[in-house]
């Protein structure tokens, strides 16, 4: 297997370390905790901002802890939701006096780990709320429930951890998430599976000059297999459901992001958000700000999600907020 | 004839568990990988390694066992089957407030509940292609176990073969819930890894009952 | 092929186009004469940065366009080094009057072209200085011709950048430029190979469980090929020679990078510098600033590049300054 | 006997190298990959594409004629071949001024100057396995040529075949400059894609050569 560990069994938690040594003055690495939270918290009255999901996901959700963004974040194993008591320690670490908001992406593990630590902090006097995030446009409307969590996940947290920092209360902060949420979309396509560690192998094999339509993280399969298109067809087919969905239309003004699955170049990635940004501009949209890189991943999985978000002035005001994050940092 | 277990005899229930999936690791997470993400085999030993601590510790009653197990599970194997197992042993544990050992109402009782609250938790049923799959008729079986009026032994073991059954006809199913559920139709012709798991679980409570 | 093109040919003009797409106000892409430049060029007097080489090797160097580091790039074709003609084009657009730092990897082709637009602009009139960047370590004492232009490059773009847009002189930025190479050493290593879109299949291929010890840019091999180890012997590896050649011991103070080649998952590349880093402290090294992430890279090759880079309060300082480029964004 | 070639027969040579490096792209692309990075005959066909634009043109002589091939091949190349291609085709071009033709005398002059040319741009010299390989011996046979009275198709058929000798040899050759220098005693094995592109350059004037 070609990777870069000591052994699947310690790959998270020395991540994890490498991360904390990497940026000292912007997070923290707890490993009795298993949780990863700000080097400098805020004080009191800030509502708190957890994150967490399986790790193979970088830099979700770790590298994206600090100012203006999450308080806290709790890594499972690979491809694998984190446990309630991380959940429960995160909070805890998050937690200035004000509430806390729970970001949880739409995957069954999620929802249930995060659902059953919720319901025991509540119980202990806990101010929570739970932000579901279901970007995921490859499922129909009447098939929402299948919606993953994917590229919306970023924007949420970076626009609801500037309300949070600004201050805002824990019901304002939840608003803005799910308005973030409601009116975001992703579409993804892979080219390639990825290999978990412990697995060794490729959780799934692709034929040279396929590739799979509608995929979400962690090595899942798409929802069909079709012959790879040049990039151009590819931003079409990325594009075609966000903005029937979101209705974009002459003046709609976005945020698009491009998040690589890991292993694509960024000659790729940049490639193909130039095609996607010529179709948006084509049908009078407005590219308010736009993020092309690494920013949620599969391992070493080849392929590419596309996220549209339909943004305000009010949005695009939190969005330019400073952030200081391992993975996302402007304004400081 | 035996009518129930000791706490010993659930310590070895959880024993032999644990030592099967340390052992069908790898046939878990391929199955896993074929609709999934290939680590649910890894998530469930990771699971046994917490409750083989769990087993060394000494409980009042059957109910504090199966809570510490049930904790340890849900504090250690995460995913979707991390909280389902989890909730699986709490919901069992009820059933031995204050006894030393469950005898067929209670585990039928049990693992009643247990069903129930996989299908809430998960909010899925019979015929999504899950877990669900292999204790539902296993359940089912315990219930017509105990009117035909079975021991423990032929009892958990027509549960067993419910179970094994319930797992081979997830093969035909396409997924609704959990990851398999991403595939479309594409996931018909698998079986699913979390079925396989549970009607071991039944397979090994079948043999620590002939065994005792 | 795996890759989101339209085709070979267009995939360069292509990548250059979305970037200029996705970050409109810090670069601009000129394709007549296929270089891209400051979005906000600044004023009289500044000393001009530029850099260029193969593509592939994204971020480098058009990633780095903008404030506080280059003033232009020029992209050569995939792993080949640009033109002179673009070199030329990117000089002019980089002269503020002051004279152009021409950054050249040492990379035989670039070495070539960059001197010969050097020789054809110093015979116009413009003030060109060259600054070699050799910190290959993979080549000992006495080979020191072959050492390649390797993560010392972003090094020295990021704070001769910072020096020239403090408004230092030719002379001084040229001779911070050379302080950062003499006092930087990068060591690589590959998992993979990685796949040209013209070539269509893996420059090379590695057996799984093995490794290539010393590798550069642009899908080459190593000097010699090994079984791969855990990784903290690879960290081990990795550093050899670095601390050697630098003399890294008690009190040390140094800047380390890690880059991956493309492909790399962040849960590896933060992983190893954990190791890296624990082994710097363990001499008694000050590990002061540390990057982790794609900082330049060979397409979808696996591997990682290890950067070491002693420093004193003048070049932190340096480093610490605002910059916002595409790829490296702080304090702006 | 023909005693030199005139303007025509010079565009006639670099189209015919044009087609020789676009039939041979991929085995000179292959060649590169075995000890550098895969493109030495996809940069060559970028340079010939932009030749064959220069053929069209109007010249007042060979120089000009040959001027503006080697800047077109400088710009349009890249890599260390265009450099060095480029300024192969500068310095024979000097032998041109003036004059609509080159004779045997003005050739082996001007290959002559390129391979010192290159010799200085690359820093390399004879034996470190680059298309230096092919030019030198070409180089020595047109020089023993002239001195025994050859003629010019006899003289570049010579010269032809010692440059695909010194192109077999580079085989044996460790690589000192260029990317395979990075590879140490593993470059050895596989014969230079530059040295194969160069000897072709031969084999091409001779062609043209043996027809007029
Ligand atoms: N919503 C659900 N309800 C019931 N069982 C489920 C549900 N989601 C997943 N499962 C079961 O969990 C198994 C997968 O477990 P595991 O791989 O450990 O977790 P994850 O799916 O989070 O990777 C599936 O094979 C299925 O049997
Ligand atoms: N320093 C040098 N001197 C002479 N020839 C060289 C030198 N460096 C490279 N070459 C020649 O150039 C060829 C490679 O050309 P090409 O692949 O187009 O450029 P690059 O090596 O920059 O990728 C080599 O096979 C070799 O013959
Ligand atoms: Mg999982
Ligand atoms: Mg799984
Ligand atoms: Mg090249
Ligand atoms: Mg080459």
């Amino acid at each position: 297997m070609q990777k870069f560990i000591n052994a699947p069994d310690t790959a998270v938690p020395e991540y994890l370390a490498g991360l904390a040594a990497a940026y000292p003055d912007v997070v923290c690495f707890l490993p009795d905790e298993r949780i990863v939270t700000r080097a400098a918290p805020k004080g009191r009255g800030k509502v708190g901002l957890i994150s967490g999901g399986g790790s193979g996901c970088e830099p979700l959700h770790a590298g994206y802890v600090g100012l203006g963004m999450l308080d806290a974040a709790c890594p499972g194993e690979i491809f694998t939701s984190p446990v309630p008591a991380q959940v429960m320690a995160a909070a805890a670490a998050a937690d200035h006096g004000s509430g806390v908001v729970f970001i949880i992406k739409n995957f069954g593990g999620e929802v249930m780990n995060f659902g059953l630590a919720a319901e025991i902090l509540t119980r202990r006097g806990m101010r929570i709320e739970k932000v579901l995030v279901d970007d995921d446009a490859s499922f129909p409307p009447g098939l929402e429930s299948r919606r993953r969590g994917l590229g919306a996940t970023v924007l949420v947290e970076k626009i609801a951890g500037a309300a949070a920092e600004r201050g805002q209360t824990l019901d304002q902060v939840v608003a803005v998430a799910r308005r973030v949420v409601a009116h975001s979309r992703t579409f993804g396509v892979a080219l390639s599976s990825c290999t978990p560690p412990r697995l060794g192998r490729p959780t799934f094999e692709l034929p040279g000059g396929s590739y799979e339509i509608g995929v979400g993280l962690g090595g899942d399969r798409g929802q069909h297999r079709g012959e790879l298109p040049p990039a151009a067809v590819v931003a079409d087919v990325l594009l075609e459901r966000l903005v029937g969905e979101l209705q974009v239309t002459e003046g709609t003004r976005v945020i698009a992001m491009i998040s690589g699955l890991g292993s694509t170049p960024q000659l790729e990635l940049f490639g193909l958000y130039g095609l996607v940004d010529e179709r948006l501009r084509a049908r009078g949209a407005l590219v308010e700000r736009s993020l092309v890189g690494n920013f949620l991943t599969s391992l070493d999985s080849l392929g590419a999600l596309l996220t549209i978000s339909v943004v305000d002035d009010e949005l695009l005001d939190l969005w330019d907020d400073p952030v200081h994050t391992a993975s996302l940092r402007w304004g400081a | 004839m035996v009518a129930a277990l000791s706490l010993n005899e659930l310590r070895a229930w959880l024993d032999h568990f644990g030592t099967a999936v340390v052992s069908h690791q790898e046939r878990l997470d391929e199955l896993d990988s074929a609709t999934g993400d290939g680590e649910h085999g890894s998530n469930l030993v990771r699971g046994m390694i917490a409750v083989r601590e769990v087993l060394e510790g000494d409980f009042p009653d059957a109910r504090a066992f199966l809570d510490a197990v049930g904790m340890a599970v849900v504090n250690s194997v995460g995913g979707a089957s991390g909280a389902l197992y989890g909730t699986l042993f709490l919901r069992v544990s009820d059933e031995g407030d204050g006894t030393a050992f469950l005898d067929l109402a209670q585990l039928t009782r049990g693992f009643a509940s247990a069903a129930a609250g996989i299908g809430e938790l998960g909010r899925s049923g019979p015929g999504d292609k899950t877990l669900l799959d292999a204790i539902s008729p296993a359940v089912a079986a315990l219930h017509a176990a105990t009117a035909a009026g079975l021991d423990l032994v032929e009892a958990t073991r027509v549960a067993a073969l419910a179970a094994e059954e319930g797992r081979d006809a997830t093969a035909g199913m396409q997924a609704r819930v959990g990851r398999g559920s991403y595939l479309g139709d594409r996931s018909i012709g698998h079986v699913d890894a979390g079925a396989t798991s549970m009607a071991q679980l039944f397979r090994s409570l079948h043999a620590v009952a002939s065994a005792s």
